[in-house]
């Protein structure tokens, strides 16, 4: 175990296993000398070379395309996404091609392919730069998702995905990135895929989260803590596979859910979860599920209007009360 | 220059491929096959001389009209036949059907229904075999619609940077669709896009099989040396409707029959015949592909349906 | 009124608005000599000429901008895709630019813009030619959507979405143009956005369904009838605005909800509809709402697992008499 | 030939950004001011001589590097300020910020963090603009990587198809970020990839305001005519990181401090002096633009934030 960051736990992770395997390699924009805009990838070039850390040019589409031709040919490429907001840009290389190549052309291809990157809010980065993109993904079968919420998580989960012969969105959060833990530096420490964590253990409600929104549910069950609501607060790890068993065991323990997600509340996966353990629940529910995320507007520049758009520490424990009936 | 033994190849493939989108056409009609299915008859010499340079373990991608590159880069005709019809036993399981056929194990890494999807596709395979110092190549076909979509321009900057052994193949029959290339693409002749990307590009005439391999074979020998890829206009036409019942309202009858003159099989017929084959070594190459054809519509049509209890087998790749 | 298929339905009303404005303009893939491939635009070149029917490369990315400026500059474009699966390749400027414009530059732009296409099964187009695009837009604000389930509706709310001031996504469906219906011809007729429409009434079970789901859902309401179910059948017209009022209280009533689609199951719409009729209708909910959709596996080729992989009327009905423990 | 009150205008609007941008820096750290800033100290030459020949009528579409751009075709300052401040007052109610700035009344429809999100919704407005046969054209500013987006080619096609009143300036500063544009962009004049479109390209000195001007002039002329787009390469150097704090470790400070050199505004100013324009003229305009500069950091300052209660407002326009 060693205490260090978010960023430099996924950094350390990509070179373990570039070291130990040569079909590795990462691409993206600005990942050599500048080490990525988040320092995910600094300094690799000195030891991997600039063909194995392989600057792109802005062609997101093009070079995710460029590699899934890479993995069907016997590579295991990771893209950078500077922005996973930038997924837009190359959604059907992901949604068409990447996560539709296996199944319809027979189960024939391997597809060891990582597209990783960081989204969110937290940098006054404005509408185009901060949005949350993983229900997407969720819905449209053909991809893993993963969601690390602290250093341990993302050394762990990144493992799993780089030797994982699926295609996985793999979702970091750039106002984790400066976050500290303890790592764990075995260089085949992984966390399994489809596994949720629970972050915290509690008997009166189920907390829900994702991302840096498991750091804001620790927050807000430590409140609730001192009005004497007890809350499990749940990280389920990978939205895809995802750990159904986990959630819905505890809600028929606590009887409440809450989801909370930075992604828009509307449509986005937090419905799912909830009308999930509706259905699976539904007679151990004492209250109906309730769901947070970013309002129904693009994400705004100005710093309130950014914390207005989005579920704060406050807000959770308000929705914990309110299905707690306290 | 085209050996014997490759000769007869191109023109068996070409006749393969004729005969396989023959009958397609008769088993869409009479309703034993359905989807979207794109045919390239017309167009066969592209496919088949390209792909006679290449051995199985080399790559392409294709496109919605990919039954030619499919069967040119070494398919079964009876997979094939029975991936179409959507049965257990065709290449995809029944799963993808023309538009996204693939076999993967002769290197096709797919028919793309998307316009353009492939392109970097092969680009990456080709980065694949540079970085692991292979010596294969890929090979990228699409049609001249295809290279007004952005990921013709972000793949070929992306090739050309990287210098990665790939071909560019544009098949330019003049339509996407309905669309006359005047219409879509603001250049007359699309090799000249290369110049966007600092490599060569060479505009062919797309029914003469001589004049594809020279300019193909030219393109490999750059490829294998490391010098990076090329863009190879074949300026072809597709005899049929886009799909089968398109009425065609977007040219005329004449212009077809004048392409039709221009059949890439029988030229290469009459060539061959010129340089010392025989009628009847023709003839037997033609037989020979009927029959296969047809041996292939037979395995098709008696296969069984795809079992669907494992529609959700493949999703993900499973460790045993 | 008049008896016309759904797909003259649109062109009608294409013709009409742009007979009534010169500012409304078509493009899009072989929309001129050829009509479009279902016909839509048929004939209309010869009467507006191809300024106004514009055919344009294959390009939907560049397209769409297009559209997006001229919409700003003054012009009320229609762009139809060929497949609203081409979506795919122009999902940045339809989500970050033209659904994010209006809101980001301080509400100064209007957005009229219409995107208009079909989508879905029954022409054995397999995986990248089938898929149902609806839910992402309803997931990221910005955007109208829209999705006709009978020529009359068709005709109703395209004449809205071409008059409204912000961009719609116009949802049609392939295996509905050949449906034909009584439309009203009235050139001011009609259908307001976010307000549901009761296809069927009934009083024991909700089934709530868009496109060809909404026939579907009302197969099933008869053969629900004849086990003496009565089920009610609720086409929301548009996901956003999403007629909650109408959906609530049609579950009020019945104290059950099945929600159909053909999009993928797993995080579709169909999600937010019970987590939200699950919040505001929970002590009327006599049984957890189900949802159906298409199986978590891309839309495969062959037609039985076509079939197998999409909701069917008899699945429909189990799912009704499931929640009516019946 | 520039006119001296067109010259006096560029000078001022030169110094109006390079001051803004100052304002910026210094706001920035000291805390005044967040978020993704992208800062145009050293290309002012393009925006300012370009927008020089346009009204308020004609449309510009531009960049994350946005600042220049919005000034130059007429924003006020005090307002752009405040929206980089993020205050109720800016041009977007401070729901933009930098990377998202417009000022639809005088044609700017908006910067775009969106890497080439821009350019063909210029060739949209100026389609608009044909269509209602109106005069106006739009220009689209974009970098040099920008160049190698797919959406840069699919517009470029449109607009040369559609002969559309579009002028496309690519500001190529010898980098996207960190990455040198040998790296990302497969031609050396990205100029040259005008002939994929069949239109003219042309490379000027994009820090010399008279160079900029003569090629614009002609392109505008061309457009105004109907003869379609044009491509402007311009080639200039960004002083600044690519955002503050950038520790730049891709180049060297000599090549910074040569580019210095080549300051657009003071190479300008030695220009005007030759023909004419008196140093007291001179330093009143630059007097001028700090203190509009400075009376904008005030307003912005001292402007409330946004009202958290109207956050849904706006997303869709609403019939009062
Ligand atoms: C991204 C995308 N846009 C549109 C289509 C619909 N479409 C299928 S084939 C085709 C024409 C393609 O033209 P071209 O590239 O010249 O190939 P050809 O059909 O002539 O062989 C179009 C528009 C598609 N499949 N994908
Ligand atoms: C689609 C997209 N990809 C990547 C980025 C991140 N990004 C912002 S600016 C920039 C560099 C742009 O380079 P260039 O076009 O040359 O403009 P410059 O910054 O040099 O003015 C990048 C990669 C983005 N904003 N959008
Ligand atoms: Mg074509
Ligand atoms: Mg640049």
């Amino acid at each position: 175990m060693s205490k260090k960051t978010y960023a430099i736990a996924i950094r350390d992770v990509i070179a373990q296993e570039m070291r130990r395997d040569e079909n590795v390699f990462i691409m993206g924009e600005d990942i050599e000398i500048l080490g990525g805009i988040f320092g995910c990838t600094r300094d690799l070039y000195k030891e991997f070379g600039t063909e194995r850390v392989r600057n792109t040019p802005i062609s997101e589409a093009g070079f995710i395309g460029a590699g899934l031709g890479a993995a069907c040919a016997g590579m295991r490429p990771i893209v950078e996404l500077m922005y996973m907001d930038f997924t837009l840009v190359a959604m059907d290389q992901i949604i068409n091609q990447v996560a539709k190549t296996r199944y319809i052309f027979g189960g024939r291809a391997k597809i060891p392919l990582v597209i990783r990157g960081q989204q969110g809010i937290g940098r006054g980065n404005a509408a185009t730069h901060s949005q949350s993109m993983e229900t997407i993904f969720m819905h449209f079968p053909g991809l893993k998702v993963a969601c690390p919420s602290t250093p341990q998580d993302a050394a762990g989960l990144l493992r799993t995905a780089i030797r994982d012969d699926n295609p996985v969105m793999f979702f970091e959060h750039k106002a984790l990135y400066a976050d500290k833990g303890e790592v764990n530096d075995d260089p085949e420490f992984m966390l399994p895929f489809g596994k949720a964590d629970i972050k915290r253990e509690g008997t009166d409600v189920t907390i829900v989260a994702n991302l840096l929104y498991v750091k804001r549910a620790l927050e807000a069950a430590k409140e609730l803590e001192s009005i004497g609501i007890s809350a499990e607060v749940i990280d389920p790890m990978t939205l895809v596979p995802f750990d159904k068993e986990t959630v819905v065991n505890s809600v028929k323990k606590t009887g409440r859910l809450v989801v909370v997600h930075e992604a828009h509340r509307n449509a986005g996966w937090g419905a799912e979860v909830a009308a999930m353990v509706t259905e699976e629940a539904f007679r151990y529910l004492d209250a109906p599920p309730l769901r947070l995320g970013a309002l129904a507007c693009p994400l705004p520049f100005a710093l309130n209007l950014e914390n207005a758009a989005t579920p704060q520490v406050a807000d959770i424990v308000q929705a914990a009360r309110q299905v707690c009936y306290r | 220059m085209i050996s014997k033994e490759r000769a007869s190849r191109i023109y068996l493939t070409m006749h393969r491929i004729r005969g396989f989108e023959e009958q397609v056409v008769s088993l869409f009609e009479s309703n034993k096959l359905r989807g979207s299915v794109h045919l390239c008859i017309g167009q066969e010499a592209i496919a088949a001389t390209v792909c006679s340079n290449l051995t199985e373990k080399d790559y392409i991608t294709s496109t919605h009209r990919g039954h030619g590159h499919c069967i040119a880069k070494g398919a079964r005709l009876d997979y094939a036949m029975a991936e179409l019809m959507g049965k257990a036993t065709g290449y995809c399981k029944g799963r993808g059907g023309s538009m996204h056929i693939a076999d993967f194990e002769t290197g096709n890494l797919g028919a793309n229904a998307i316009v353009g999807g492939g392109i970097p596709i092969a680009v990456g395979a080709a980065l694949a075999s540079k970085m692991q110092k292979r010596k294969e190549v890929a090979v990228s076909f699409f049609g001249d619609g295809a290279s007004n979509e952005g990921i013709f321009h972000e793949a070929l900057n992306l090739a050309s940077l990287w210098k990665v052994p790939v071909i560019f193949v544009c098949e330019n029959n003049g339509y996407g669709i309905s669309v006359p290339a005047w219409q879509s693409t603001s250049v007359e002749d699309i090799s000249v896009r290369a110049v966007s990307y600092n490599m060569p590009g060479v505009t062919v005439d797309g029914n003469d099989v001589e004049a594809i391999d020279e300019a193909f074979r030219a393109a490999l020998e750059r490829a294998r040396a490391g010098e990076g890829p090329t863009l190879i206009e074949c300026k072809t036409y597709r005899w049929l409707g886009h799909w089968t019942g398109d009425p065609q309202p977007y040219r005329t009858r004449e212009e077809i029959e004048s392409w039709k003159e221009k059949c890439p099989i029988k030229r290469y017929g009459e060539k061959l015949l010129e340089q010392g084959f025989t009628a009847e070594e023709l003839e037997q190459l033609s037989q020979q592909a009927k029959k296969e054809v047809e041996e292939a519509v037979d395995f098709a049509l008696n296969s069984p349906l795809p079992d669907e209890g494992k529609i959700l087998e493949d999703v993900f790749y499973e460790e045993a």
